[in-house]
Formats: C-alpha cells, structure tokens, sequence
C-alpha cells in the first residue's frame, strides 16, 4: 500500500485512527507490516503491499 | 460458502479477468457518466480485477482510486496487473468500510452490491465516507426486473438481494442518499448468434438473450451524499 | 430577435412538432432516467409542443407537471396538444422563474438552456425553485465538444450559450449543484442515408453525420439540489 | 390554468405571493383573469387558460 491511504483509512470496527508499523517497504509503498488501531487496539496486517482490514471476525486466513 | 471464498477461488481460476471483459460492456458507459474531476478519490466496492480504478486513473485524471474486495486472491491479481501505486487495493468488507468520514469523493460498483448480507448497511457506510455531493454509482445486473438474473442465487452458492429498481431508490433514500437518476445500461457487444443456433446450451431462444442483454442489460442506480 | 419572437414564429409554423419528434430519439431517454415518483411535480423549462410533461404524467405518475416557455404560440399549443389539466403550461421567462421556493420535484430541459441570456441566472432560479434532492436534467446539442452545433447561432439568429462538458459541470457547482453524472445520449434513430447519397443538402460526408448524431448526440448534465 | 398552480407559483419579480382574480372558469380551469402580486401590485394576465408569468418588461404582447 502506498503510504498516503493513511490519510483516510480507519479502523473498520470502530473508525478510528490507525498506526502504522512498517517491517519492510518499497520506496513509499509498504509491502509487509502492522496497522494498529489507536483506540481499540486491534491489528490489521499488511501482507505482499496489500493491509487487510477486514473485520477480525471475517479474517479467515492465518495472518502474517 | 461466504462470498469472499467463492471469489477466491474464481480469482485463483483466473475468472477475474473474464468478468472484466465481460463487464467492460457496460462499466465503460458508466464510469464514462461519473462527474469525476482531476484529483478526486474514488472508490470501488468488490473490485474484482480491479480494472475501474485503472480506468479512471487513465482517462479521467483520479487522483487516487482504491478497489476493496474482500477475497484476497481478487486483490491479490488487481494489484498485480497494474504498477500504479496510485491506483491502490485493499482487502476488506463494503459493509465495514476502513475510510475515514467524508474521506471519498466518489464510488463505483459493479455485480458486487447484491452479495451484501446486509445492502442497507453498505449504504449507510457509503453516505458516512462520501463527502458531501458524492456520488454512488451502483451497477448490478441481477434485480427484480431483469428476470434472467432470478436463478443465479442457485449458480453461485450464495444469498444474494434481489430489490426492484423501486426498491433500490426507496432504500438509497431511507440510507440518506438523494437519487439522481436511474437507468438501464444495455450490453450491446455480447455476440448473440443467429436464430438458427437457439436452443443454445444457456438459452431457450434468441429473443430471451436479447433481452436480457440489449434490453434489461445492468440497473444503474445513482444516489448522491446530501 | 428575441428567442421569443423566433419560436412564436416556428410555432405558427407548426415547428414545434417537427421539434417534438426529432428530439424525442433522445428525450426518451433523457425522461426514463429522471426519479420521478408518484404525485411529483416536475417543471419543463422552454417546453415547446410540452410533450415531456405529457410523457412522465403518463409513464410515470408525476402528479403536475408544468411547462414553461417564453413564446405565446408554443404554450398555446401545447395547452391545446393535451386534455390533462395536471400538465398545465404558462408562458414565462426561465431566468425570472414564477415558483415559490423549494415547490418543485424535478426539472427536464431539452435544447432550450442554451438560449438564457444569463445561463448562470436560471440554474441560481432553479435552484431556488428545487426542494433539496431535487433534479436538473439538462439536454442540449449545443456545446463545445459538439463541433456541428457550433454554427447555429448564425442559422437560428439569436446568441447562444455554447459551453463545454467541463463549463456546465463547472457553472452547475458555482450554482450551488452537486453534479451527479454528465453523458452523451446517441441519437440512434435519425436516419442517416447510405455513403452514395453524400454530399447531402446539410452533410459534407456520411461520417461527419453519424459523429453528430451516434457519438455526439446530445449533452446531458445532471445536477441535485443539495 | 388548473387553480392548484396557486400553491406554487409566485411573482417572478420578488418571489411574493400572487392573488388571482377570475374572469372566466370552466371547472378549476382558469380561462381568463388576473394574477396580482400582493406586494408589488404587478398584474399578470391570464388569457385563454394560459397565465402569462413573464417580467412586464419582457411582455410584448397588448395584454388583455
Ligand atoms: N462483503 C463484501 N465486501 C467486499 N467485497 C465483496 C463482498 N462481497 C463480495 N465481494 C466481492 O465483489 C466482487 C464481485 S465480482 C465483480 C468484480 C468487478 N467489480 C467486476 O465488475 O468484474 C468479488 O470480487 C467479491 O469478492
Ligand atoms: N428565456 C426563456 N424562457 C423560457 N423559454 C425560453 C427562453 N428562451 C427560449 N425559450 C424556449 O425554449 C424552447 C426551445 S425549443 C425546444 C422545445 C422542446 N423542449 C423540445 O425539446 O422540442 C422554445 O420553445 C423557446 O421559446
């Protein structure tokens, strides 16, 4: 994901701001880290340049 | 079967590439409607192989398009056919939408918005992150009207609305929205051969593909964010 | 000349038939996207022979509907055109609108905007006039990108308004409109004359023809109270 | 003109009410009468059951 959806993503759950923690990164494009919500706590990954920010509970897969 | 796993697997078979020629018929003509200027935001809900947001990247000058999908092999293969991280993908579900409020300009849909579980939900999540004069241009091809869409609920495996074109204005309005219009778009480029080839494998008769495709074709409905 | 003036004498002439039937190929069209209700009222500004009032009282249920035109002899006619008296008609000026604030639903124009002297004045009338959520649905063929209309100031003998796609989505929003889509609607049915006719009385080549009338068609720019 | 097109329309001059004086009917058709404004007093004819609205400057006609 390129770094500026964080201007306008939130935590799908309760809209709130999310922290980004980056593990690996491709110029302004973050490939592999962490969106964390600043006020519920939750995590959202991002995996292979893409965040998955679907609701924990619709998550099936195993997260990174 | 939820939707997003039925979607997995028609991306990992690479069905994602055949439902954008086949939708191309029609989102050409729709997207080519949108009042989206240079720099805009735009949104696609269930983006499948994530061909609007390039669209609209290309031709109209978007300054950013995002397509959310909730099956990860969908996402996976829209992000991959394009280098433009401009046009950008994420996983998620159109009844939870991760975007701020007010945050989008405009938003396009195309055969997605029936396999909500909960359609007055995706609205309500529409009107809170358009801002104010957005617009929502829904597409789907299966609805009351077009008769040929009854049975898909049985092909695909899992619930799907069915609203008439009045049921759809009435539940843009109870979500907040106005509607702008409403209109059948036709499919005018499917080939439908000639008589003599009907009865074919998915078709009774000729005048029945007719219908379907030069006549009902896709309900476009359009609400805008007061 | 005034357009008044001009149109009273197409009127005695009988033009605003041959005006009706020309531009209802497209008008159609234009109407069946419109969302108009059951008991809406809806105003058709420079209204000609009135056929678009007539047309959603009897395909759509609208409960009034009003033309308005500047020119006595096409509202004398298009009173005597119908029996409906819920499809009323009244001469007058569309910069200088006679309805009281918010008391309209909907509003149709077809080829008649272009003839405002203050363009910017009858969309500030509109509006005024338009309940929020309310519709514009303004048809012209005279525009910028539509470079065979560009001529017909001369031959109709009036000034007119000749913006482009991006101007009347740009003096929509000066107004005060959301701008809910802008599409160029074909004119399939004019018929056009096989290649050995060209040159005709009014076309250099068969291809110019089919530009004007299948790909340029008519302009139609949608715009929402908010 | 049908009489329920009082509920709406209006002086196209100041927006203000209109007052209708009726000459000749048939049913609530208006055939023939007055629209006044009750503010600025311009009077606006209706002829032939057809209500002429126009700003009286633009009027060319020899009104009724
Ligand atoms: N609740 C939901 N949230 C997000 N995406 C969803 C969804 N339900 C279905 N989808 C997605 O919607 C898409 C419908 S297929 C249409 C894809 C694309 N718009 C096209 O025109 O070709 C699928 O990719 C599916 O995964
Ligand atoms: N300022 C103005 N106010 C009201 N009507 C006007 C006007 N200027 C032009 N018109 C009217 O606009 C009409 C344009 S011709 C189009 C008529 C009709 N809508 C149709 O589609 O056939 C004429 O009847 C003309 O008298």
């Amino acid at each position: 994901m390129k770094e500026d959806l964080m201007d306008i993503i939130c935590c799908p759950l309760d809209k709130q701001e999310l922290e980004l923690t980056v593990d690996e990164r491709d110029g302004d494009d973050v490939i592999d880290g962490t969106l964390t919500c600043t006020e519920c706590g939750e995590r959202y990954p991002i995996e292979e340049g893409i965040p998955n920010l679907l609701p924990p509970d619709m998550r099936d897969d195993i997260p990174a | 079967m939820s939707a997003g796993d039925a979607f997995d697997e028609w991306a990992r078979q690479g069905k994602d590439q055949g439902m954008e020629e086949r939708h191309w018929h029609t989102a050409k003509h729709v997207l080519s409607q949108m009042p989206v200027e240079e720099g805009d935001t735009v949104l696609d809900l269930g983006s499948g192989s994530g061909y609007a947001g390039r669209a609209l990247r290309e031709t109209r000058g978007a300054g950013r398009t995002y397509g959310i999908d909730a099956a990860a092999e969908m996402v996976h293969n829209a992000r991959s056919y394009t280098d433009d991280r401009h046009s950008g993908f994420l996983r998620g579900d159109f009844e939870h939408l991760p975007f701020a409020d007010d945050s989008v300009d405009h938003c396009f849909s195309m055969e997605a918005f029936y396999y909500a579980e909960d359609p007055h939900a995706v609205l309500g999540e529409l009107l809170r992150v358009l801002r104010p004069g957005g617009t929502f241009y829904c597409a789907v091809n299966r609805w009351e009207e077009n008769v040929y869409s009854h049975e898909w609920e049985e092909l695909v495996g899992v619930p799907m609305v069915l609203w008439s074109e009045r049921e759809y204005r009435a539940a843009f309005r109870e979500a907040g929205f106005h509607v702008a219009g409403q209109d059948r778009i036709p499919d005018e480029e499917t080939e439908i051969p000639p008589e003599t080839d009907f009865p074919t494998e998915d078709w009774e008769t000729r005048e029945a593909m007719v219908e379907r495709y030069r006549e009902y074709g896709t309900l476009l409905t359009v609400g805008v964010a007061p």
